[in-house]
């Protein structure tokens, strides 16, 4: 079993500051050179409810949030009892007396907090005092820390904080020594890894509408573009912004579009426009719990098969998805390169979990490609020129050349046709360019492989993560294989598999990368372990499940 | 590019149909533009689905031949790529006015700068004439034999509400005046549309009616509220030409100035140097 | 090789009546109860460029038109040049002298025309009394149908088609006398037959915005459904098309909606709100090659994949494809049946093969079910009441229940949920409803085989009737099997059918039917027939590619 | 049906949300509403997605609680579903005025018997705080740190434009007001809107200023225009109540008059005859 780990969660109402209180102990953990995971729960509201942080921490490797604690801190009844099981043996409660009851250590964080204006916003701040005094950090060091994460009320917060530490020491006895680890990573989240992967690889413009659980993004280029050089618009839909995007990428801007399921229905028009115009552009779509409004604050891998064949009639699509938060970095990079080489659009297909979870990263930038797609030679210029690769040489206006991009069937030149042999001829071009990027794909990294072991369990997206915590967690040897592209699907890395005994773990009713295995690669599956609440895997939980199916069916 | 702006590609609008003068006034407005300094080669064009898009087919310009109801969007696409290129939309009534009208208002709203050329025959002509947003009460069509029972839009009139800053209207029957205001329209910086009073002689004749009505009015309004009564007189009278021009910030220049995206990218290292220092 | 097919193909500019001029021919073969196949060909644009309708007649069952004609009727030269190919061994061309040179009968249509106001439009009434001529019809018959089927100007018409008559008798010596056949059969396009079906199972309100080739459905309820009592709507875009009927079926009104890829793109949003408030709606896809605005008036398959998940999130999807225009008729009565039994939205999934050609067809209406949902029968109402099949029992406005539908995840009363366990719940609910869906399918039938023997031939949609037609001309003798319904496909049907050999033909560049097959139902599949030139196949050329496969291949 | 009109579901606005005003607002209507003689189980609701939309989960009315931007074009099919029934549907000011704008104006333009009651708070909430299309220049949103670029729409003048025939505005810190005005617009036969003013605490809290500059105004305009004249002033002074109210032709009575296509449906039996003589 995985030692040194350390769990904290703080649960509260929004507007509490709990995903804060997390951020900072995240931050604080990450000082000591430990890495962490931080998970953020919430419900779809503003105020009230109950929103939760939970942040894990070790000194090694750890890639999930764990939802048994050593330390939970709630600020109300609510809270209380959805983490009172949450609580880790030898771990410890701490719970607001003014707001709940309950067994544990009782602390009247309210009463203490009406002091103070902003009473509610400042309870957050009891989370971390507690916390300071459950890992044994002096008083000094927890101002340093107020300073540093609250800009305002900063003497207030301290003052606050120090009444709930003394409140805290009084009462708290297995305290704990985190050891310190040996290497500070960054602490990202996988929204700012996408968005940090997009600047690497040349981005020009972000387009996208507020929709859950993609708005990270389009904040994170709101208060970062500019000084990358990055253009953020906000348009009146998301139709508007796909097309602006297609409108943008015909001047040779790097663009790129962020959405939802329910956004990304609006777009499929214009992906299928992509398609024919040969546009490169980049679609992200962070899942939720569908269908329709679902649950928006939630994860899941629901939308699979509905990101495969998106937009009316044929054209070559690329639908990938990170399996980490540093593999989004470098996957949304590698995706907008592809966009740019093979001029179709592509999908980046994530979930809640990745983009608003964090953890320790290790990233290196130039290790990504600048986009730059083959370019016009000189001579006459045809837009739609039929090369062997199916690919056409791009030239962006002014030019004294013609360009023309065209959503009807075309000519070369990019004019209109209805002559039979012309469509069939244009088919075959953009099928050439589909043969020419599987081959492309096949040089290249398209599923992971980790640990040894049979059976193998297959998984894919942020899911991943979940799946290497548990056998971390649970000692369990098997192979872990998550395809990153899910089309072109690289079944020639998946030949070899046919075979053998494997199972399948993924976050959604149906079974959606099961059936793709089944369908596309052939493989056989013993059994699926399906997640379909809205909530990501706990690593302890799946541990289980895990070892529980490959005893009953492999 | 050809000198005369012609491509190979067969004319197939119907004998007499109204986009004809459409198309020869746009190929004046082209020569005029060039000899008021803006070159041919960054001009770009875009247009949706429906006869008039055609013309993206027989215009010797760069562009992109878009969808049904989004040339609007794809121009301000074009345009926060490179705002050194001046991009111009044509629409039908049914793209501009009905599948893209969110997109018409909210160019008009940020003050976008483009030029939308709205292609207005009041049907929608491609698809056999079923009654559009601009189609007169009564109008009868093949998905509603029996006739229209919606008034018109006064698409003018809306879009002077959400701020439009260049508001015309031409027709087809009168090429110079028409080819002048779309030049004005075109040099005119910020959200600019002219909406071109276009006969279909198969689902829509109407000129006989635009020949004995329109009017050529000589200045634009005075004042918003002239103009908002001036774009609502479109029965008896129809007055023809620049109704209403003002000056107003613009959306790209809000956001990024005299900067350009294409041209004035941050290059590859200071890119990386950022994120380093970001991670 | 089949006997008695007669062939005409009449070739002209959009406007000058060729395809009234096929309805005309199709109407008069008819009349002789003899089967017929009408295939009217017309790129995008209004007047001019090159229509074409070709009608096959037989006094046996005729599946397809052929490209091989009896008598070939030309208005100008672009049509002779287009069609001087299409004449069979014994058959004649008839051309226009004053527009065109060429080999054949010359004949000065448009001088002759010219005498008459609306010369152009009387064009292709020429068309007419060649055909008349050539099959030796009287001139006092001709005057009987040129009175029944040209409201305006009969006497200029008659005047018109006697010059032309004489002048055709003239020269045509190769007369043909056809054979009446036995039995009347309507003469009915594909577009009428979906109109037809939904009428008879009892739907109220049809919503579309214009889109070739789904239009004509849309036409044909604007024309007739006045007297049926079936409302037509054109609203301002295709999403409030789909948001609309999604409306209407609250209040127990049968809706359904008609698009073609482009709009149906625009729709999913609501094809999965839909899934989630559980609305009953009938979505009715045609098709024409793409992508995005591809070449809108010709056919394609392009679109099965795309149509197979459309809407985020995962709820029970139906989607069924009609092999002839009698089957869309009952099919589509079918399917606005089951969308009301199982309350989730379906696909009716054509082509403009199918929606814009006619043939004869018998229908008998009463063989059709009257769509009745399971109501509520009393006692407190729960929207979603969670039952065994997963079907919760409908109530409509004005009621004293609370009725709530909810695009959220909801609990039983439709009221919003964020809780894990009922999220799960609910999740279950809708795929109880996706298998019971699955066990009332294994029941119906889902699947058409025709013939005997070996290979098989996997087809669908409107590409059977090419199948069916070529192995007819042929005379090959192979089974013919076409899935009906797409998702869920009907995998129980195919168990029997995997050890053998077996070719797919279909109409797209990727083989979507193919990979199905192989995906789903394991079928291997030797080779696959694939046109994608946005004609429809001719029966000829495919039963020699036919013959071809079979020989190299299997 | 609760008599009190609440549901189990737990209210999760924030404390002092303007949203409690318009939802104790609405409840005063249902009971208005039935004193004239409209039962309750005939006034069917819906709403859109966002903070206002959580009123649908709130108000113990029969609905479809919808997607964002598509109520309105929700209650419109329910409406030409059954016409014996009142529909009312809320949205907010991103859901009616940005990604449904298309729905608000053919509403208007079609006179479809519709109401519509808009939680106007200038800023997509519940996506937490950024612009939206009624916000003002300079609005600070996480979309756009630097502050919104963009002049506010006038959406009630674009509505006018569009052809509504009963347009209102209202404060959701005046309750009593606004339920006669929602009462009224709901007993209008034709497409009603009121706009209403709704603070939002978090990101747009704008007590202060309504309570200051909000204006109860006694009586309609007299005529199209002064109600242009009105609806435009929201700066000073800001006027609230009903703007403009006019009798027009109504979508669905155009269409079929008295007809109920679920009531009035035609048998089987005669459909199956009249299939039979058209085949
Ligand atoms: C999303 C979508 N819906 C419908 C269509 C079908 N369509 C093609 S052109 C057209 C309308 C044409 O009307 P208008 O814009 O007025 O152009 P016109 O033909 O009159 O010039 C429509 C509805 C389409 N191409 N895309
Ligand atoms: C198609 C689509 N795009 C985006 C969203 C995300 N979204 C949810 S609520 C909302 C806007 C809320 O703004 P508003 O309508 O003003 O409601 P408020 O929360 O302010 O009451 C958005 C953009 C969505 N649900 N669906
Ligand atoms: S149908 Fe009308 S708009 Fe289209 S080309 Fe013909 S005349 Fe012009
Ligand atoms: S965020 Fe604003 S609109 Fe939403 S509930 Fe809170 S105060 Fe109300
Ligand atoms: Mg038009
Ligand atoms: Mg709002």
């Amino acid at each position: 079993m995985k030692k040194d780990v350390f769990t904290y969660i703080i649960g509260g109402k929004a507007g509490q500051g709990t995903k804060k209180a997390g951020i900072v102990a995240a931050n604080f953990f990450t000082d000591l050179k430990r890495e962490v995971f931080q998970m953020n729960h919430y419900p779809s509201l503003i105020r009230g409810g109950h929103n939760f942080s939970v942040v894990s921490t070790s000194t090694s490797k750890i890639f999930s949030h764990y939802m048994k604690a050593d330390l939970v801190v709630v600020l109300d009844q609510r809270s209380y009892n959805l983490h009172k099981n949450h609580v880790a043996k030898n771990g410890i409660m701490v719970f607001n007396s003014d707001k709940a009851k309950g067994k544990g250590i009782s602390i009247p964080i309210s009463s203490e907090a009406k002091k103070y204006k902003n009473s509610d916003l400042i309870e957050g701040v009891a989370g971390i005092a507690v916390l300071a005094v459950m890992v044994g950090v002096f008083k000094k060091k927890l101002d340093e820390i107020i300073k540093k994460e609250y800009g305002r009320n900063v003497k207030d917060n301290i003052k606050f904080a120090h009444t709930i530490y003394d409140a805290a020491n009084e009462k708290i006895v297995n305290k704990i020594i985190l050891k310190k680890g040996d290497k500070k990573f960054a602490n990202l989240s996988g929204s700012e890894a996408i968005g940090l992967g997009a600047a690497a690889t040349g981005l020009d413009l972000y387009f996208g509408y507020p929709m859950t659980p993609s708005t990270p993004v389009l904040h994170f280029f709101a208060g970062n573009g500019k000084k990358l050089g990055i253009v953020v618009v906000q348009p009146e839909n998301e139709i508007a912004v796909a097309n602006m995007a297609i409108g943008a990428s015909f001047t040779g801007a790097r663009s790129m579009v962020g959405t939802s399921g329910g956004g990304f229905c609006l777009m499929q028009e214009a992906f299928s426009l992509a398609g024919m115009v040969e546009a490169p552009v980049l679609f992200y779509i962070g899942q939720r719990p569908g269908p329709s409004t679902g649950v928006p604050t939630y994860t899941e891998q629901g939308e699979l098969l509905f990101s495969l064949n998106p937009g009316q009639g044929e054209f070559p699509r690329i639908v990938a998805s990170p399996g980490s938060i540093e593999e989004a970095f470098y996957l949304t990079a590698e995706l907008l390169n592809l966009v740019w080489r093979f001029q179709t659009p592509a999908i980046l297909l994530s979930e809640k979990h990745l983009g608003e979870s964090s953890m320790s990263a290790t990233i290196n930038p130039s290790k990504t490609k600048w986009a730059v797609p083959v370019m016009h030679k000189g001579g006459q210029y045809k837009r739609y020129l039929d090369t062997k690769d199916g690919v056409s040489p791009l030239l962006f206006p002014p030019s004294k050349m013609l360009i023309k991009w065209n959503s009807y069937e075309h000519d070369e030149l990019g004019l209109t046709t209805e002559e039979p042999e012309l469509i069939a001829k244009m088919h075959d071009k953009r099928l050439r360019k589909q043969e020419s990027l599987v081959n492309y794909l096949k040089k290249m990294h398209t599923i992971n492989r980790f640990g040894k072991g049979e059976p193998w369990i297959f998984t894919f997206g942020s899911t991943t993560m979940s799946v290497l915590e548990a056998l971390d967690y649970g000692d369990i040897n098997m192979t872990v294989v998550q395809p990153i592209y899910l089309k072109p699907f690289p079944i020639w890395e998946l030949e070899g598999y046919k075979e053998n005994n494997a199972i399948v773990v993924e976050q959604n009713s149906t079974g959606q990368l099961t059936s793709l295995l089944r369908e596309k690669a052939g493989i056989e599956i013993k059994a699926s372990i399906l997640k379909y609440d809205g909530c990501p895997f706990d690593p302890i939980d799946l541990a289980s499940r895990i070892k529980e199916v490959v005893k009953v069916e492999c | 590019m050809s000198a005369d702006l012609s491509t190979d590609a067969e004319i197939t609008w119907c004998p007499g149909c109204g986009n004809f003068g459409i198309l020869n006034a746009f190929k004046k407005v082209v020569k005029k533009l060039e000899d008021k300094g803006v070159d041919r080669d960054k001009l770009v064009i875009s247009g949706g689905i429906g006869c008039h898009g055609k013309i993206i087919d027989y215009v010797g310009l760069s562009g992109l031949y878009s969808i049904h109801g989004r040339s609007m969007a794809t121009v301000q696409g074009i345009k926060l790529g490179n705002p050194n290129l001046k991009v111009l939309a044509f629409a039908g009534d049914g793209d501009a006015f009905g599948e893209g009208i969110a997109h018409m208002i909210f160019a008009a709203k940020r003050n976008a700068d483009i030029t939308v050329v709205v292609h207005d025959n009041g049907t929608y002509a491609l698809t056999t004439g079923q009654f559009s947003p601009t189609s007169n009460k009564g109008f009868k069509g093949p998905s509603l034999p029996q006739g229209n029972i919606e008034e018109p839009l006064n698409p003018l009139g809306l879009l002077l509400e959400a701020g439009a800053s260049f508001v015309a209207r031409g027709y087809s029957g009168k090429i110079d005046h028409l080819s002048d205001i779309i030049v004005q329209a075109v040099l005119h910086e910020g959200f600019s549309v002219v909406d071109v009073l276009q006969p279909c002689v198969v689902f829509n004749n109407t000129y006989k009616l635009y020949n004995e009505i329109t009017e050529i009015i000589s200045k634009p309004a005075e004042n918003f509220e002239e103009a908002v009564m001036l774009v609502k007189e479109f029965r008896d009278r129809m007055p023809i030409g620049v109704f209403y021009k003002v000056n107003k910030p613009v959306f790209h220049r809000e956001f990024y100035g005299d900067w350009n995206p294409v041209v004035d990218k941050v290059s590859r290292n200071e890119r990386l140097k950022l994120i380093e220092d970001f991670v």
